[in-house]
Parts: structure tokens; C-alpha cells; sequence
């Protein structure tokens, strides 16, 4: 059990959510969150989003049960975490670029703090959200509205591209990277049970092999995912 | 003082909670949440003989109080297991029990040698080893077609005589709700040697994607789980353990003390905690001390003297 | 133009949404909330040759997503039904089904001549009488013992084929979740000449009061409904949808226009509400419309175009 | 769908629940109340407290998952109601007690406003609350807490008595009535399904019959319920 400290709206259907608490977690990790008792039965991952040295935040968007639930919270309320898991976003090699699309800035916020020298961009299919923290971080923000993000990467000048964001987003950013020497790591979502690895239910498959979301990733390498798999989740 | 400890299948237990198959890993991850000892047992994810890749597409699913899966019985294989996993899972003072599946009768038979040649090594050499073996009959995906051999008496008669030949470990058999007469099943388990049941396993179910017109799952049906289930699990092992002598294991839907002692009080000579896991994952961290406050308040000092009152 | 009217053994329905046996009365009540001809039908409570005062204790208990009944059939006979009910039930403007239940083969033919004799009385003197009986060989509390006549197929066989002879109106046949084999208990009924199938009724299963230590029902089992058994209905449904050529209604958890058209998917002709009523007792005043919207959204023009298309 | 007004707690685990809208009904009815979508499945009978002609109000007391979430309410929250379902207390003949003991207090102020020159005893276990509203229209109360509140009522005083408690309570009350000529009503509870008459979940033996809680009652004279199916409830 901790508490909230701070849920705001952001924007519609976009909320970020504070928490008490002194965590450690990587960039591109998760937690499991859940602030009902045994109804829905699964808690959610979320991405952390901000770490400080007593609270985590999330940034998230109401699609279901869950996180409509988790947008009633209000600051002093309880709330239940278990993580961080997975192993979020490998070291960098080099220039570093974000991409993300839509709520996919979520865990880039905490890879720009990793990363400071990094081209951030970001996507929007409409109004843009989470901003401010970008800005706080980093000098080097691309932001798009409407359109497609991917259409401002030039993966020939980064040597490492960390992207989040929908999977077609994510797909044609793989396609326009594979003639260059970028390595790109997603990030990738999958219905998950328990989120340590235990119940074999949030398997893709990464270079041939079944691996887990919840413990082998969430981060993969573009090159080794099945992108047929992917679309279909 | 209350006391909460129990055998099952000649095997002394702490206390009566279990961790289900396919819920708890091999223990690993848990461990890290909390001592297992904490725990009766833990139950390992449905093994066989060969490794298997599991089946594709979603494999997990939420219901109104449910959820569904077709893991479709991804695992290492029993080798892999006993190179790997045993000596850790063994390693957590709570009984170990192994769960084995199977496609054809030979795979069950070799998996439960394989098994048995092992835990009787290790014994020798004074290490803790392997407890017991669930011998899941209900396992999706096997030659018979779909879950015949937990449906057809026949069929389930095979498996069972077979692998209560096989081993000499204390053997129990899951049943699943599916069985044409499940009753009938479990007077047969008992008669071929059974040391005890365990029940129920999931229900099978289907859920359909109406915007892909198509079922949410790749093999059409899934297994159903979790407090849902739970008043159906009730009923099964109330009439199950009426029905035999030998201990039943109370599985489904399980997720506080009281639950636990309504299917004490049906008759389960223990139980096994499955999607509650998920719902909280130091679930084992407090259910056997919550369970112990619960008798106190209730006046009931041991479950001997509750077990099987309805 | 999206169109949701369709056919039923004959019947002619507005819309594929009935209130299913034992949530609605005979209509009364909810009449007072919304206008009735928004469902396709509704189907009477479970009635019986004679009155029955139903069972003792308690009658309802809530589960998690699911609620057990144990009303015991409850109802005030064939007769009392003709005389004080049928006028008024008829008066809707939407399809008229009575659940015929019993205790004993001739209890379901002299129900079933009393029901069709006086529906063509009224239907001579014009006016509208009985659409449709929809047979339920799953009642408890039977001389058979207990779920006996839903589970084994001969025992189902026995009264499906007397009622047929006993009835020209057309006949649904109500499947209990529990029959043995419920594919060839789909074909048979329709062997035997059933118009149509529906399933699944509530599913036994067991609470228990731990502070009195008595099961919560006096008659130990109940029945088992509401959004919690929905996956394990769809999965039923869809099951004798193939096994069957006769109409299918499919029952069980529904509570929102994408959980229709998940049955008629399944292969449903149509559907039924039960405990759904109780969740909102306006459900039947906005569900037609919903699915309309619903379908407009998915592209979808007319039930005929999915159904049974997984 | 109406919109909440008010919820205050009155003391440990009982609140006050004011919703707007113009409701009539009659001393002794119920509504049955949710404001939670599918789960818990059923919704909640709560008898009439108080009516104005904006708003009706309910008195509750905590006492699992539903009551629970309806103290979760706060001004300007939705919630679903449907009712007056049942008969309510029937019209008093002559001098008239109200009856009641804990939350049972509830139905029982609606029944003082109809009722102006009633006696109006009242029984708690530890503290009293909700008191204030029964002082406004009442000069006759009786309070009491600890101990029972029937060795405060004289039965022989009175032609007509309504009571709202306990089971083991209003027993007694029925016992120490018997001997006088006083008509005693007592207000019923049994799990409902529906709250209007079609599941026959809510069924209780009233003279010999089968009667119905939430259509035929849920008020019954003394005289006719089998006191020991109303224990065992
Ligand atoms: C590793 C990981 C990190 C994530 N990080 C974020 C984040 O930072 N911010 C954010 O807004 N969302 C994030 N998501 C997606 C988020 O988990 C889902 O939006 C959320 O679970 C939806 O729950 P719901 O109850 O609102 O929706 P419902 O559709 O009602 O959920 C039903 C079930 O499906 C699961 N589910 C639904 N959508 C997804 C999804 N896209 N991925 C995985 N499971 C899903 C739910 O967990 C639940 O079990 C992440 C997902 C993963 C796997
Ligand atoms: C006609 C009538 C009028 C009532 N008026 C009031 C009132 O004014 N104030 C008040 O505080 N309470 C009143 N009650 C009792 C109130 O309905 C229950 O306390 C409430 O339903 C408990 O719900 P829960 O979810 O908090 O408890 P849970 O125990 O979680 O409920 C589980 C189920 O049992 C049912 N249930 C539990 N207790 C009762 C009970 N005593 N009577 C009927 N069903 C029950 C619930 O409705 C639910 O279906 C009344 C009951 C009836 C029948
Ligand atoms: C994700 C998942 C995987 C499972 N895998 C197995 C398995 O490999 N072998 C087995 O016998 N049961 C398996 N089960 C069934 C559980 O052990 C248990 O019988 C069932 O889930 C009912 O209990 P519950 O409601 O507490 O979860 C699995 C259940 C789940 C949810
Ligand atoms: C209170 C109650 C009473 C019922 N009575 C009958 C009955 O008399 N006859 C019958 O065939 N089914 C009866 N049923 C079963 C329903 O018609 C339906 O098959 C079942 O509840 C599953 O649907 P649901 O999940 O939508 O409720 C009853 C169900 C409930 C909840
Ligand atoms: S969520 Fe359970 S293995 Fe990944
Ligand atoms: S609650 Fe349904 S009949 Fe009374």
C-alpha cells in the first residue's frame, strides 16, 4: 500500500499519477498497479514515467476499467504497487534518440533523464500532453501534432533509437531504420497475468525464441520481433 | 493455539495453502516477494516430458471476476526442470509438488519415471526432493483431442493406472470439471491408487472478439479461473469429497480466509491458491495467518474439526 | 437501415432479446418501467401443472460477478397462470413464452395440454395466446432426484418426446450446464422434435456459511447466474450451435449489447436476459437500441450477417 | 440516474444520504440504490429516511461491499435508484409508538412526520445518531443507549406500534405486546433480487402464506410472521 500524492488531469483521458515512496527503477520499466480489491482481477502495467527520491509518477490514459479507476484517485487516497519489473531500455551506444507516439512518452520521460543528450521526439494525434517535463530535461524536443512522428526521425544519425508508442508507429520507425546502422529497441504490450514472469501469458516471440514482456522485456530489438505477432495483440 | 498444520498424501504440510500450477512458476519470483515457507506447498507449472512452446496469439483474457488462459502447457520440459529448477524450488522449506501433463500415455508414464528417479537420488543423497506429483489430466492440446482424457472415465483410467505404476512418489490426481461424471472419476482415481484429488481446474470457456469476428483465442475455448468460479469449485469438491476416502485438494476462485474454510468445510483436506496470486502477489505472505485469526474469532481450533462438516 | 427483427421456431420476433424464465415474472412488474414491446418475448416464470410454494431458507446469495438462486419453482400453477396471468402477459405486444417445468413425466404432458388447449382457445377467438413453451428439464427438486432429468440423456429423451406429442405449439428445449453430454443432448432434443434449444440455465453450485456452519442454502446446491458464468455459457452455446440445425437461444451473464452479439457470433439465433433484469431493471428499455448502435459502429447490417461465423 | 446532495457520517459507520429529485412515497417503502455498474451484481434495498420536495434521503450503516461504496459518495456523484417499491407501514388506529433500534431507526422518521403526535422510542447499542431530525418533529422521544429499548415501551399505552430493529428485538417487542391490545408492524429484511416481486428470492411466511419482502412487505403485522424463519435470515 502507498499513497497518492498528486493525480492531475492532463489532458483527455490523460492523467499523471504521483506516488509516495522511494523507488528505484530503470528507464522503461513497470509496475503493476491496482487501487480495487479483487474486481477486475488484474492489476495494470504501467510504465514509470518520473522518479524523485520519495515519489514515482506515471503517466497514463484511461481505457478501460482499470485505468478509469485509477483516474478517480485523489492525492491522500491508497493505492497498490508491486515492481519495478522487466528490464527496461539497454545502456545506449552513442547519439541516442526517443521516440514516442502518444502515451508512449511515458517511460521516455525517465530515459531522458538517463539519457540527457538525447533527441526526444514525440507524437500527438491531436493536442499534445506531458510536455513540461520534457522541457525541464532536455533541450532537444521535437514535437509533432497530427501526421506522424517517424516522418521526423532521421534514424541515419543516431546510433541508438529507444521508441514507445503504437505498434504501426512503432513498425514503420523499424522500417525506416533497417538501412541504417541505428539499433532500435521497442517497447512492447501484452495482456499480462502476473508481470514476474510466472504464468506464461505475455509471450512474443524475439529472434525466433518465446520471451516474456513482463521479465525479458518490455524493451526489445526491432530486428527481433515478429511484427505479424505484434499487430495482432 | 491454533493449529493449522495438515498432512496430505502422507506428506506433512505447515498449513493447508498451496500455491496452484501455472500460477506460481517454480517458486523463483515469489521469493523474492516473500518466504515461501510461508506456504504449505507450491504446486510447479504443468510440466511434460518434452519442452513445449505453448500456443499462440492472446493467451490471457480477462472475465467479470475471471480470467481466462490457453498457456496451452508452455514449459521446459521435465529435464530442464531437474537440471535447473528442482534444486531452487526444493530449496524453500515447503513441499514441492510437480505437476505433469502429458499428450499420450507414454509421456506421462516416462515424465513420472523421470521424475521419480531423480527425487529418489536426492533423497539418498539427504536432500529434500520432490514431495509429490499432481498428475493433471485435463492438460488442452493432447492427442486424444482437447481434454478427453480428463472427460472420459476410460481414458482417464489409462493415464492413472499407468502412471500410479510408474512412480512410487505420493501421487495426486487433478481433476477437471469437464468429466462426464466427476464423481465417477474420483471413485476411479481412488481405486486405481490415487493418495489423494486435487480440483478444479479451469473451465473451459470462450470469449469473442466482436470487432475481429473471431474468438479472442486461438484454439476457440479457454480455461476459466478466479472468484467466478469459485461457488461452482465449491459444489465439486463438497460432492467429490463425499465420494472418496482419500484427501481432496480444494481448487477455484480461492481468495481470502474464508474461502479456505468454506472448502475445509466441504471437505477439502487442503487447498490451492491459483489467479489470487495474480491479484495480489503476496497473496502467501499472510493468507495462513489470516487464516489462523479467522478460526480464532470463529471458535474453531483445528481444521480436523471442521473438515467436512457440511 | 440496420435490421435486428428475426425468427424464432416459427415466431416472429421484433428483436433476438427475450427476458429469460424467473427474472421477469410474467412482465407485471416491469411493465410499470418501460414498454414491453421493446423485447422480442418474454418468457414466464418456470410454472408447473400444480402450485408449488418453492423451498425454505434462503433463496439468494450473491457471488462475486454472479448470483445463486434457489427459488425451488416457486409459482402458482398451470391453472392460476391461465386464469389470472396469460390475458395480461399477452397484452404487451411482444412474444409470449411460458417455461413449463415438472416433477414427473405426466406433471410436464398434462402442463403441456393444459397450455396448448387453452393458447388455441384464445388464438380461435382471435386473440393473441402462448407464442412458444420453453421445456425446462433442469428444475430442481424433482421426483427423478435432483437435476436428473437436464443431466442424462435417456431421462431427457423420455419427457422431451411426451411433451412434443402433448403440444402443437412450438417447443424450446432448456439445457442444463450440467447434462452429461450436452452435444448429443442438443441432438436428441432435436430428434425428438424440439423447434429450438436454449441454454445454458444457472449452474450448480455450493456457498457455505462458516459462521453457521451449514451450506447457505437448506437445499445444499443452487444455481449459479449472472456476468461470472457468461464465458462458460458462450462456450456452451457455442457448442450445440454446431452440433444442432433447429435455433439455439443463448442464455447466461448477458448484460450488454457486445455480449449479444458475442452469442449470435456463437451461433445464437437469440438471446435471453435474466439476471441482467435485476442489475437494471430498465435493461429491456435501452438494450434493442444499443445493439442497433452497436452494429452500426462494427459495420454490421443484419443479425443474419454474423451470426454463427466463428 | 440522479445526482447525490449530501452524504454525511453521522457517527461510526453510518451516514446520511440526500439525493435530488422529486420522489413521493410512503413511510416504510425502500428504493433500491447502486452506484456501481455490474459489481456487486445486486443493488441495495434502504428504506426511505426522509423526503422534501427536492430530494429523498437515506440513513445506513456500513455494513459490506454495497453500503460501503455508497459511502464513498460525495455531493454532485451519480447514482442510480429505483423505488418506492413495497407497502410500507399501514395506516396507524389511535395512539401510536415507533419502534426502533440501531440503523432500524431509519424508516421511522418518515413515519414521525406522518404520524406527528406518535411516541418515538429509540434503542442504541453505544452511541446514538440521526437524532436531530426526529427532535424537529417530535416532542415525544425516548433515546436510549445500551440495554434495550423495548423495557422503555409500554405496549398497553398504545393501539398501534411499528417497529424497525433488531429481529431479536422486535421478538421481544412482539412477546410483551402479545398481552395487550395493541397491533404491532414490524418491518422485514431478506436478501432481494429484484426488490419488485417477480424472483421470489425475498419470500418470508406471513399467516401461513408465502409472502413477498419487497411487494407484500416489507412491513407485516407481528401476529402472522413465523419468528423463527426471522431469526434464521
Ligand atoms: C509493460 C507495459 C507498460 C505500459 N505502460 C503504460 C503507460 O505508461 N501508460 C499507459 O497509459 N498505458 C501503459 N500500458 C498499457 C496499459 O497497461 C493498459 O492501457 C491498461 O492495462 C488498460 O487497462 P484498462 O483496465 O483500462 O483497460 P481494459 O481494456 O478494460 O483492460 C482489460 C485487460 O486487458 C489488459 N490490457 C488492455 N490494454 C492493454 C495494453 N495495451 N497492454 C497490456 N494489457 C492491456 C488490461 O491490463 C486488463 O487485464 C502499458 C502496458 C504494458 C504491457
Ligand atoms: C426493505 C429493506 C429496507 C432496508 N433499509 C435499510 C436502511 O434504511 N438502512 C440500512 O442501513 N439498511 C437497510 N437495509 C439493510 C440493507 O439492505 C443491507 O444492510 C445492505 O443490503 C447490505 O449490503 P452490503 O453490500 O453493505 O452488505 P453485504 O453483506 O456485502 O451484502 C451482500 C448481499 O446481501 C444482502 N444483504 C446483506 N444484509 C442484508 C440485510 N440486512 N437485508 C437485506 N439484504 C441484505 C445485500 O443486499 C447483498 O445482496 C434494508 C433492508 C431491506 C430488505
Ligand atoms: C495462467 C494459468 C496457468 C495454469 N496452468 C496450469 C497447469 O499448467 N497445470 C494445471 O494443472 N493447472 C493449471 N492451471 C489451473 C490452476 O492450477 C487452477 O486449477 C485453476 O486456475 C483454478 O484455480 P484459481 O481459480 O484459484 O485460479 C492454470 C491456471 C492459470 C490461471
Ligand atoms: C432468481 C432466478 C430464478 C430462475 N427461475 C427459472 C425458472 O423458473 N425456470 C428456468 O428455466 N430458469 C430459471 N432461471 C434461470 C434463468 O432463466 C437463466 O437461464 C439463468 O439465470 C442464466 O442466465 P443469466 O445469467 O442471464 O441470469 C432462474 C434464474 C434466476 C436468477
Ligand atoms: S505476465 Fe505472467 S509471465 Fe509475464
Ligand atoms: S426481491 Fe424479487 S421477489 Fe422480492
Amino acid at each position: 500500500m502507498a499513497l497518492v500524492i498528486q493525480n492531475v488531469k492532463l489532458a483527455h483521458r490523460i492523467y499523471r499519477l504521483t506516488i509516495q515512496g522511494s523507488y528505484s527503477a530503470r528507464m522503461g520499466q513497470f509496475f503493476m498497479l491496482r487501487c480495487w480489491d479483487t474486481y477486475p482481477v488484474l492489476s495494470r502495467p504501467i510504465s514509470v514515467h518520473n522518479l524523485t527520491e520519495d515519489s514515482v509518477s506515471f503517466l497514463y490514459r484511461v481505457h478501460g476499467t482499470g485505468t478509469w479507476l485509477l483516474s478517480a484517485l485523489q492525492a491522500g487516497d491508497k493505492i497498490q504497487l508491486e515492481g519495478p519489473f522487466g528490464q527496461g531500455f539497454p545502456e545506449p551506444q552513442g547519439r541516442t534518440a526517443l521516440v514516442g507516439g502518444g502515451i508512449g512518452a511515458a517511460p521516455l520521460l525517465l530515459a531522458a533523464k538517463e539519457i540527457p543528450d538525447a533527441s526526444v521526439y514525440l507524437g500527438y494525434t491531436s493536442v499534445p500532453f506531458g510536455l513540461t517535463g520534457f522541457h525541464e530535461i532536455s533541450r532537444n524536443v521535437t514535437v509533432k501534432s497530427g501526421g506522424t512522428i517517424v516522418d521526423a526521425v532521421d534514424p541515419s544519425r543516431y546510433d541508438t533509437i529507444f521508441a514507445c508508442g503504437p505498434v504501426g508507429m512503432m513498425h514503420s520507425l523499424a522500417q525506416k531504420t533497417e538501412s541504417t546502422n541505428a539499433e532500435l529497441h521497442i517497447s512492447v504490450e501484452k495482456r499480462m497475468g502476473c508481470g514476474i514472469g510466472v504464468c506464461n501469458s505475455c509471450t512474443v516471440t524475439s529472434a525466433g525464441k518465446s520471451r516474456k514482456v513482463c521479465t525479458d522485456g518490455p524493451v526489445f530489438p526491432a530486428k527481433e520481433v515478429n511484427w505479424n505477432d505484434l499487430h495482432r495483440l | 493455539m491454533i493449529s493449522i498444520d495438515c498432512e496430505l498424501a502422507g506428506v506433512p504440510l505447515s498449513n493447508p495453502i498451496l500455491a496452484a500450477s501455472g500460477t506460481f512458476g517454480f517458486g523463483k519470483p515469489y521469493a523474492d516477494l516473500y518466504p515461501l515457507r510461508k506456504l504449505g506447498g507450491i504446486v510447479s507449472k504443468g510440466l511434460t516430458l518434452n519442452p513445449r512452446p505453448g500456443n499462440t496469439g492472446t493467451r490471457l483474457y480477462e472475465t467479470p471476476s475471471g480470467i481466462m488462459n490457453s498457456i496451452g502447457l508452455e514449459n521446459p520440459g521435465i529435464r530442464a526442470f531437474l537440471d535447473s529448477e528442482l534444486s531452487e524450488m526444493a530449496s524453500h522449506g515447503t513441499a514441492v509438488i510437480v505437476n505433469l501433463g502429458g499428450g499420450t500415455l507414454r509421456e506421462y508414464t516416462e515424465g513420472a519415471e523421470l521424475l521419480t528417479e531423480a527425487s529418489l537420488k536426492l533423497q539418498a543423497a539427504g536432500k529434500r526432493a520432490i514431495d509429490m506429483i499432481e498428475l493433471n489430466i485435463s492438460c488442452p492440446n493432447i492427442k486424444e483431442g482437447g481434454l478427453a482424457f480428463g472427460v472420459e472415465n476410460e481414458q482417464a483410467q489409462a493415464v492413472v493406472r499407468a502412471v500410479r505404476r510408474a512412480t512410487a512418489l505420493p501421487l495426486l490426481v487433478k481433476l477437471s470439471p469437464g468429466a462426464r461424471d466427476l464423481k465417477e472419476m474420483a471413485r476411479m482415481c481412488e481405486a486405481e491408487g490415487a493418495d489423494g484429488l486435487s480440483l478444479i481446474n479451469t473451465i473451459q470457456a470462450m470469449a469473442i472478439d466482436i470487432r475481429e469476428r473471431r474468438s479472442v483465442f486461438d484454439r476457440a475455448y479457454a480455461g476459466l479461473s478466479g472468484p467466478a468460479i469459485k461457488p461452482i469449485a465449491l459444489r465439486m469438491v463438497h460432492q467429490v469429497a463425499r465420494s472418496v476416502s482419500i484427501p481432496v485438494v480444494g481448487i477455484g476462485g480461492i481468495s481470502c480466509a474464508e474461502d479456505i474454510l468454506e472448502f475445509i468445510m466441504a471437505g477439502a483436506a487442503a487447498v490451492q491458491i491459483g489467479t489470487f496470486n495474480f491479484i495480489n502477489l503476496r497473496a502467501g505472505d499472510t493468507l495462513a495467518e489470516e487464516l489462523i485469526q479467522l478460526m480464532d474469532r470463529e471458535g474453531i481450533p483445528s481444521l480436523d474439526d471442521i473438515r467436512g462438516i457440511i
